[in-house]
């Protein structure tokens, strides 16, 4: 998708519609009334090899993003296709055999590890789900993970609590890497550590992917840090997509309003510059996901926003090459982006080969 | 890193549970307690050899003999027939901690079973609670009574007239004692279900049953601990007023709750007659308490190693 | 911020120390610094540097046992809070010292409305009726940039989102108008636009009401953004201090020069690989005999084992006020 | 002086829960219910008959009794009120046979107007009853606590399915007796005041009486004995040793008097193997494997210390007996030979029968070990007297299994249950029972051949031993239609003996009396097992 | 909130209707039967007619619905009837007790008062006690007052009230005369004496009962205060002044008190059941006692009854305590 090579790769993950709404029930009988559109259209696609960022305001839907696409969560809508194979249509057990080659590393370490299993009882837990190694042959891998997460082998019996955040994530790095996954979400995989070691497991994420070949799809809200790892990165707003576009070309000229705002808001960690920066602070609350506002998500807080912004949603289009915005500012110029059709055309087909 | 030789295997858990567990002052006195009275019952009888229901058949001597306070020949009296305390006390406190243990294992496995269905499958938690209301409400009673009536008289052909009231009246108590353990149990998983590791889990492929065995269960042993104490103290006392009943083990059968019970109406004459059952049962359950406070801390990884 | 003006707080040798199980720990060893009118402090240092027990302890928030602050001075207006009576401490929090806590998640108790959990401070130290407190409450709330104040008085914590949470936080701090703010991480759990909103509101305020703050953090972003001076903390002390154009220009202390080299940067260059500190962070038992950093250190030499280097200003002002540093090397090497 | 003494607090110890001994036979119910409704005539606590409504009791010299014995006739004594003031009629006593005979009422006492032709009002003061055979006995209907006079007029609309529905009639009947009710709470409290129209213008001495129900036993007699709380106590059965102790403390005395209650071993004559199908286990097809050998049968009774047993469990309460039918002194056998234990004649019995001692101390025949299952209902005493019997019998060499029923299953003779004692699977079997009145006819007819429990009867009967004599089913027609009193008290002593001293079927352990407790400030008590404990509530008064 | 609650009670409905025909075919399938405690000495073929009197021939289902017309239809009609004058219910059969021929219902009325006074305040104070000693304990964890209170709590849970009880009256009625150790249930309080009777009469078996409830809730209590004690927002408080009377009493024990509460409410149906031991040893012929003798005495129209009603007790108060909790913890939604 990025440069248009004459064969292109077909990517690993494909993401289309993806639609994930959590119902809500009221009333005497619990009659289905409404819905958290968490994850309300999305589409994109990760090639092989390449790290995706996805940032936004927090409770804009990454996470649902990131769990929908495994399958914690039975999706409301839409396909999402990784390697080949339908994840959402899945049964029970084909999921079950699908799982090894897509992994999740979780928001907060600490509590996506047991508190009362071991370190080899939790990295070795997806071989005792996926092989029938025996317990050396298992034990043996354990302590080849933590090497390659740079832990030392002599914590394997120690608990979660006995570590310091960094390490932590290392667990949780080295369980999704137990069965050789091709496709790993990070949810927020720094987001709950200090700044010295979000440096190491972002170092660890990277020297992984070269050695092994892996593909991110990289959840954060730390924009520097999206900068640094990821190669394209998907801006999120209430459930929808915002912007889409390489990282450079997003990190100096953000196109959606929201994606320029967000920028604005980090923090610059040097005092001269910091005191120059100029801001944008955004006004006013997140809508709720459960009522959406009408027209473009972002309407209420936009400050460009017009009229039309408030009656139409905005579809999200290639306006310049590579770079797919969601907005009214942008549509005139990408009417109807070859992009966008390309999509229509996939969508079709493989609607057709299911 | 290629020479794994000098490090250790990942070590038993349960060494470290135990090392955690020593340092516990309450639960290791607890243990010692406990311990003592166990082997009280159970090696006690090669010591003193007296049959707890030997009763004199010369009528003279057995006069002689009833109702003697404390000596040389009777270190705790005797009874009403001149049957001895020590040895009866010994026997009974064989039966009183089996049936406690077992019953309240039975009550406990029920309720944490129908708690952890309850709180992970979203389908079965209506059903299941209003199973335990169902529970709660019925009249105990009753169905004691229906249960011996069934499955008396089959079980003692089974296993003997012994063993199977002893699985009737465990298996009986604990099938009246659950909803409690039950509804906490439910109540901690519906919690821990929503917590990250469960999910982690799941994205690995664990199925449900592992999802249960090897992440709910754990931890929730606390909550289960504490039921798993009193239930003790329950199981003991209403295996007696279960004798009382007539639904019990043969009349002739000391256990402590019955020796208490007994003892009441000699309450005035003799009061060290309630003393010993009182004692010994109250020793019981404090000591469990302590031990459940152990190792409910020792069980805890956060906890244990600080 | 003059160098002559005197502190409103000033901590000295403050040592606060855990005793658990496994032995004691030595959270904090000999933290001296202090607070001029109206400046606001940051304090930066990985996480488990002591940096909010340093902050607890001064107003003896730590639950004790486990916790022991052992030595010290404290001079907050005159007085020395460690040695106060507890009624008398009691009156100095919130009414002198307002605290903005780590997690604004579970800081509100949940069962109390906002407005209750703002007039309380108000009721106990101003002497204000329930009447007079709900109006200045609903002030307050307006004050960190929530509308419709009035109203909102009435929602449960519950009912708000984290960055309102937040300011809800801070609203109560500020209740009763303190000397000395101390917010410890209080956007640490929020995302960029939040935090965006609140360093605001907080720039805003310093202005309207002139109060001293110390803010800590990890996030050397922010700390350049808002920050007078920085305290850096390692291992349970401080190892370096200096006014923030100071540090960043011109850092001194390995752990910092190491701790800013790893913040990868909006602008500028990409780097290929991340600068990271390598080495676990300290244990912290015992009392220290010598540098805490001296495992991790790149210029760690014999005496960083056998001694714990003292602060030591290095542009010739008095410690504490202008550039100080406690390292061994840069004592004794770098500026040989 | 009526009502000059206060208040009389009496505590029973099983809750009242009606006065109308009609709809319920409990003892409870029944004593309760004397002080308030009356028969023609009572039991003194000699067994004699004495008339309450009556002028005198009938007899074949006065003419009351006819010559063929077929119709007694009750001559009601003039000027007699109800507590509400109406006069006591002739119409009354006919109504109260209507009431207990009507088809669908389910009375309780039905059985005491069995055998009745009709019962008809000569006039205002006569009754008049008929038999439908001569009857030797005919002090069974309106004879007695069990069968009192009601008052038609109150209880006109309760006969049959009615019966149940009047609640106000059952609970506040309106009596001749000394008291009548004021208050009724259920299986709780009764209160009574002094009936004004009492036939005795100076009884009773009490203005009230409060009856209070609940509890056990020993908290009963510690109310009356220690406490001083309550006055009288009905049925303090606790341990001899707590009876001489509480007595120590000189706040009352217990009171004790024999009447013919027995507690008693039944042997069962037929097979209770579990290993049977159902349906015949227990049945006279199959006869017990050695039980149905009266050696054994006997050596167990030999091997039973009757004394050691009364002094453990009863005390001054009871007394060792070989007779089912210890009293009256008429229909009582002389017959002692079981009292003494016997251990060695016992085992010379059983060694005799071919029961060899084994290897582990337990006797075999055949390689068949000898073990008996040894049930009764729990109850302290039973439970001790079980050990002690175990005791014994193990002594003898025979391996015993305890087993204890709630009373409420054991005396339930609910058919679907298989712990009552009726159905009787077990080997050997304890309890107590006794006769109502003093004429043994109907009890020992109950040893008839065809009144054996079997499926057939849905388990009912009261031959639980199965035991079958033609003999015996002849001599208790004889007895029925024996007139001659002496002649009829030898064939009721051969009877007793057949089912004790001959056969061992039943070994009668203890005579149990009556024991009850009253404080010393009560006066006038005297026990009575014949008919009411408070019979003679009218006389009681308070010792000042 | 109130749909919830409305919803809950409509649930409500079908379930107790199976409770109940459970219940019934539990109490009719238990061995025993009324005739248990008519003497030996009555004859089987009366014994037969009685049965037949009483209607406990008929089949089941029969039965089982007779009991659900008389006790949904006929019973309310009957107490509309009291309560308003009219006869509606004339000549419809109530539910009658088969040991003592009466209303089962009047007798249940009769019943209520005592075991109010006595189970009810026993449960009262019980938590009276409780509440104070488990926030102590907790405030003060492993003080000798807390230790203190561990030993008394599992000494109290694990002897038996029938041994407690028979001690208080050993001591305190036989040796020094205080209190009566039998219940008075006729006792009407009038005035001041009567009133101090009444106190006298209570004293013993509320204590006995009173010890074990709190045992009980005092450990609740104490482990919801320890949960709570170690919030962040107990520290917010201390940070803002607070004195510890108003972090300890207001802040934290609001917070715990939600779980206990419902503890609480939970254990309020058990009042209803009497408290069977208690009421023998001290007579106090509660509706504890009136079960158990209803049970004995295979009183089927009394047990099915008396359990259903304890039956809709639990779910009732089942939903008191989500409701509660709802309304305790502003963050529980149910809609
Ligand atoms: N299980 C659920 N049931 C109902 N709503 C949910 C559920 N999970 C998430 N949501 C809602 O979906 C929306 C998106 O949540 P999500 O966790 O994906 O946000 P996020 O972008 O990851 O935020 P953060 O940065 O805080 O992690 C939120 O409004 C959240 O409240
Ligand atoms: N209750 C306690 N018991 C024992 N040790 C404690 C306790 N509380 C804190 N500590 C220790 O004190 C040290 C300092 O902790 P502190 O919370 O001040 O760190 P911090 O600098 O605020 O870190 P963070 O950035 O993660 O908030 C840590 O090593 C921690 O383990
Ligand atoms: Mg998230
Ligand atoms: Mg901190």
């Amino acid at each position: 998708m990025l440069d248009a090579s004459p064969k292109p790769i077909p990517p690993l993950v494909q993401v289309r519609g993806l639609k994930m709404y959590f119902p809500i029930y009221t009333g005497l009988l619990r009659r289905h009334t409404g819905d958290v559109k968490a994850v309300d259209g999305v589409s994109f696609d990760i090639m092989p090899g390449e790290t995706l960022g996805l940032v936004g305001e927090s409770g804009c839907g990454k996470s649902t993003v990131g769990r929908a696409l495994l399958r914690l969560y039975e999706i409301t809508g839409g396909n999402v296709v990784i390697n080949g194979t339908d994840i959402a249509t899945l049964g029970p057990e084909a999921l079950r055999k699908a799982r090894p080659q897509m992994q999740m590393v979780f928001q907060d370490p600490q509590a996506s590890l047991n508190p009362r299993m071991t370190l080899a009882d939790i990295i070795g837990e997806p071989l005792d789900e996926h092989t029938d190694w025996n317990s050396d042959r298992k034990l043996a891998r354990v302590y080849e993970l933590m090497d390659a997460v740079g832990l030392n082998r002599r914590f394997a019996n120690r608990f979660p609590h006995e570590f310091s955040g960094g390490q932590r994530q290392r667990i949780g790095i080295a369980r999704a890497l137990a069965l050789n996954p091709r496709f790993i979400v990070c949810d927020e995989p720094i987001a709950a550590l200090d700044v010295s070691i979000q440096a190491q497991v972002v170092n660890l994420l990277e020297d992984l992917q070269d050695k092994l070949g892996l593909t991110y799809l990289f959840i954060s809200h730390d924009l520097s840090m999206v900068r640094h790892i990821a190669d394209r990165v998907a801006v999120m707003y209430l459930g929808r997509i915002a912007e889409l576009s390489p990282r450079d070309a997003l990190y100096a000229r953000p196109l959606h309003p929201y994606a320029e705002a967000l920028l604005s808001a980090v923090p610059e960690p040097d005092p001269t510059l910091a005191r120059a920066r100029q801001r944008i602070i955004l006004q006013g609350d997140v809508p709720s996901p459960a009522n959406p506002p009408k027209g473009c998500n972002f309407c209420t807080r936009c400050p460009k926003a017009f009229d039309l912004c408030r009656r139409v949603k905005p579809e999200l289009a290639e306006v310049e090459p590579g770079r797919f915005v969601a907005c009214h500012l942008f549509s005139d110029t990408a009417a109807a982006g070859s992009t966008g059709a390309s999509e229509a055309k996939e969508r079709n087909q493989q609607g057709v080969t299911q | 890193m290629t020479d794994i030789s000098h490090i250790e295997k990942p070590r038993s858990q349960w060494a470290d549970v135990w090392s955690q567990f020593k340092t516990h002052k309450g639960a290791v006195a607890g243990l010692t307690v406990f311990v003592t009275l166990i082997l009280f019952v159970t090696i006690g009888p090669f010591i003193w050899t007296v049959d707890p229901t030997y009763i004199n058949p010369n009528a003279a001597e057995m006069i002689r003999t009833r109702n003697k306070p404390p000596s040389w020949q009777f270190p705790l009296g005797t009874d009403q027939l001149g049957r001895d305390m020590l040895a009866r006390m010994m026997k009974g406190g064989q039966v009183s901690i089996a049936v406690g243990l077992v019953a309240m294992a039975i009550s406990i496995l029920l309720g944490t079973l129908v708690g952890v269905m309850a709180g992970y499958f979203k389908r079965l938690d209506g059903p299941l609670m209003r199973l335990t209301d169902l529970f709660l409400a019925l009249p105990l009673l009753p169905l004691l009574l229906v249960m011996v009536m069934l499955f008396r008289d089959p079980l003692a052909r089974a296993m003997g007239p012994e063993a199977g009231t002893f699985l009737l009246i465990v298996f009986a108590i604990g099938v009246t004692s659950w909803m409690q353990a039950a509804r906490i149990v439910r109540g901690d998983v519906l919690a821990l279900k929503e917590r990250e590791f469960v999910l982690a889990a799941r994205s690995i492929g664990t199925p449900s049953r592992r999802m249960i065995l090897r992440h709910i269960l754990p931890n929730v042993v606390s909550p289960i601990m504490v039921s798993a104490t009193l239930g003790i103290a329950s199981a003991i006392i209403t295996e007696s007023a279960l004798s009382f009943l007539g639904l019990g083990f043969p009349p002739d059968f000391p256990t402590w709750g019955r020796l208490l019970f007994d003892g009441v109406d000699y309450i005035q004459q003799y009061p060290e007659r309630v003393m010993w059952p009182g004692i010994a049962i109250s020793l019981t359950v404090l000591s469990v308490n302590y031990i459940g406070d152990g190792l409910r801390d020792a069980l805890d990884p956060r906890i244990r190693g600080r | 911020m003059a160098d002559g003006a005197t502190p409103v707080l000033d901590v000295r040798g403050l040592k606060t120390v855990f005793r658990t199980r496994g032995g004691e720990v030595h959270a904090v060893n000999s933290v001296s610094f202090h607070l001029n009118p109206g400046e606001l402090l940051g304090v930066v240092g990985e996480s488990g540097s002591g940096k909010s027990v340093t902050m607890m302890s001064l107003i003896g928030l730590l639950p004790s046992p486990p916790a022991d602050v052992r030595a010290g001075t404290v001079m907050l207006g005159g007085r020395d809070l460690l040695k106060m009576s507890a009624d008398d401490l009691r009156d100095v929090r919130g009414a002198k010292v307002g605290f903005v806590f780590q997690d604004p998640m579970t800081s509100l108790n949940p069962v109390f409305t906002v407005g209750n959990q703002i007039m309380e401070p108000l009721i106990r130290h101003m002497g204000l009726n329930k009447k007079q407190a709900q109006i200045r409450a609903a002030e307050l709330l307006a004050l960190v940039g929530i509308p419709d104040a009035a109203a909102r008085l009435k929602s449960y914590p519950h009912q708000f989102s984290g960055g309102m949470r937040q300011r809800v936080m801070i609203a109560i701090a500020l209740a009763c108008d303190p000397d000395v703010l101390i917010a410890d991480e209080p956007t640490t759990a929020l995302d960029v636009t939040i935090q965006a909103q609140i360093l605001e509101l907080v720039k805003d305020l310093r202005q309207k009401l002139g109060m001293a703050i110390v803010w800590i953090t990890h996030d050397l972003g922010v700390i350049a953004g808002i920050a007078d001076r920085v305290m850096v903390m390692y291992g349970g002390q401080v190892v370096e201090q200096a006014p923030v154009r100071e540090l960043f220009a011109n850092p001194q202390h390995p752990y910092t020069r190491a701790l800013l080299k790893t913040i990868p940067s909006l602008t500028g260059e990409r780097e290929a690989r991340l600068q990271v500190i390598e080495g676990q962070p300290p244990i912290l038992s015992g009392a220290p005999t010598a540098c805490p950093f001296r495992a991790r250190c790149a210029y760690a030499f014999a005496r960083c084992e056998v001694e714990n280097p003292e602060r030591r200003a290095i542009d010739g002002r008095a410690v504490g006020q202008g550039h100080d540093v406690a390292c061994h090397w840069t004592a004794e090497v770098a500026h040989a | 002086e009526r009502g000059a003494d206060g208040n009389v607090k009496v505590l029973y110890s099983q809750a009242v829960s009606i006065m109308n001994a009609y709809l319920s036979s409990g003892t409870k119910d029944v004593e309760v219910g004397s002080l308030v409704l009356e028969p023609l005539a009572g039991f003194d606590n000699e067994g004699n008959v004495i008339p309450r409504l009556v002028t005198e009791i009938p007899s074949v010299e006065n003419g009351g009794i006819s010559e063929d014995l077929t119709t007694i006739t009750w001559k009601l004594t003039p000027g007699l009120l109800w507590s509400d003031g109406t006069p006591v009629t002739a119409a009354d006593a006919v109504f109260s046979y209507e009431y207990c005979t009507h088809p669908e009422g389910g009375c309780a006492q039905a059985a005491r107007y069995e055998g009745i032709e009709k019962v008809e009002a000569v006039d205002e003061l006569t009754v008049k009853i008929t038999w439908t055979a001569p009857k030797p006995n005919p002090f069974t209907a309106f004879v007695g606590a069990t069968s009192p006079i009601l008052q038609a007029a109150q209880f006109a609309n309760c006969l049959g399915t009615a019966a149940p529905t009047c609640t106000e009639q059952n609970f506040k009947p309106v009596g001749t007796g000394p008291f009548m009710v004021t208050d009724f709470k259920v299986n709780d409290v009764v209160e009574l005041a002094a009936n004004p129209n009492y036939r005795d213008a100076a009884k009773p001495a009490f203005a009230t009486m409060t009856v209070k129900g609940g509890g056990d036993a020993a908290g009963a007699a510690r109310a009356v004995m220690e406490t001083g709380e309550f006055d009288y106590a009905w049925n303090t059965q606790i341990n001899p040793e707590l009876q001489s102790q509480m007595e120590a403390g000189g706040k009352g005395v217990f009171v004790s008097a024999f009447g013919t209650l027995v507690e008693r071993i039944e042997m069962n004559l037929t097979n209770p193997s579990p290993d049977l199908p159902e349906g015949e286990r227990s049945t006279a097809k199959h006869p017990h494997p050695f039980l149905s050998d009266i050696r054994v049968r006997q050596a167990l009774s030999k091997a039973i210390d009757r004394n050691l047993l009364v002094e453990v469990g009863y005390g001054n309460a009871g007394r060792a007996t070989c007779n089912l039918v210890p009293a009256p002194a008429l229909y009582a056998s002389p017959n002692t030979d079981c009292i003494e234990q016997d251990m060695e004649g016992a085992k010379a019995l059983l060694d005799e029968a071919g029961w060899t001692v084994g290897a582990n101390g337990i006797r075999e025949k055949d390689g068949k070990p000898l073990k008996i299952l040894y049930q009764t209902s729990v109850n302290a005493v039973r439970q001790d007297f079980q050990a002690l019997v175990k005791g014994w019998w193990n002594e003898l060499g025979v391996d015993v299994e305890l087993k204890s029923i709630d009373g409420g299953v054991y005396f339930g003779g609910d058919p679907g249950s298989p712990d009552t004692f009726q159905k009787f699977y077990a080997d050997v079997e304890m309890y107590a029972n006794n006769f109502d009145g003093t004429d043994p006819e109907p009890y020992l007819a109950q040893y008839l051949c065809d009144k054996a429990p079997k499926p057939e009867n849905g388990w009912q009967g009261e031959n639980v031993n199965r035991f079958c004599d033609p003999a015996y089913d002849a001599m208790v027609a004889e007895l029925a239609t024996t007139r001659d009193m002496d002649k009829r008290g030898e064939i009721a002593i051969r009877l007793n003996e057949m089912l004790t001293k001959d056969s061992y079927v039943i070994v009668p352990l203890v005579d149990r009396g009556r024991l009850s407790a009253h404080s010393n400030t009560l006066g006038g008590v005297v026990l009575n097992t014949w008919d009411s404990e408070l019979w003679n509530a009218s006389d009681w008064f308070r010792i000042k | 909130m109130l749909t919830f609650t409305i919803r809950r009670l409509l649930m409500a409905i079908p379930t107790l209707l199976f409770i109940s025909l459970v219940i019934f075919l539990l109490v009719d399938f238990a061995p025993g039967s009324p005739m248990s405690q008519i003497p030996l000495t009555v004859p089987p073929e009366v014994r037969l007619k009685i049965i037949e009197a009483m209607g406990a021939n008929d089949p089941l289902f029969v039965r089982y619905l007779l009991w659900l017309k008389q006790f949904f239809w006929v019973e309310p009609l009957v107490l509309f009837d009291t309560l308003f004058g009219t006869s509606h219910a004339h000549g419809m059969q109530r539910i009658v007790s088969w040991q003592s021929r009466s209303p089962v219902m009047d007798i249940i009325w009769q019943r209520l008062p005592q075991t109010l006074s006595v189970v009810g305040s026993a449960y009262v104070i019980g938590v009276l006690i409780a509440l104070p000693i488990g926030i102590y304990s907790a405030y003060r964890q492993y003080s000798w007052f807390d230790q203190l209170g561990t030993f008394i709590a599992m000494i109290g849970f694990s002897v038996p009230t029938f041994f407690t009880g028979v001690v208080l009256i050993l001591v305190f009625s036989v040796n020094l005369g205080w209190f009566p150790s039998i219940y008075d249930t006729s006792l009407r309080v009038t005035d001041w004496e009567s009133f101090l009777k009444q106190v006298k009469q209570m004293a013993m078996p509320v204590a006995v009962l009173a010890l074990y409830n709190a045992a009980q809730i005092s450990r609740y209590m104490r482990s919801s205060m320890l949960d709570n004690l170690a919030q962040d927002y107990v520290r917010t408080a201390r940070a803002k002044g607070m004195a510890e009377r108003v972090v300890v009493l207001k802040h934290v024990l609001r917070n715990s008190l939600i779980p206990v509460v419902t503890v609480i409410a939970l254990g309020i149906p058990t009042i209803f059941g009497g408290a069977i031991i208690t009421e023998q040893v001290f007579k106090v012929n509660g509706l504890g006692a009136l079960l158990i003798n209803a049970i004995h005495g295979s009183d089927l129209p009394m047990v099915q009854t008396l359990t259903f009603i304890f039956a809709v007790l639990i779910v009732m108060f089942n939903l008191i305590a989500d409701v509660l909790y709802g309304m305790l913890d502003p963050r529980i939604r149910y809609d």
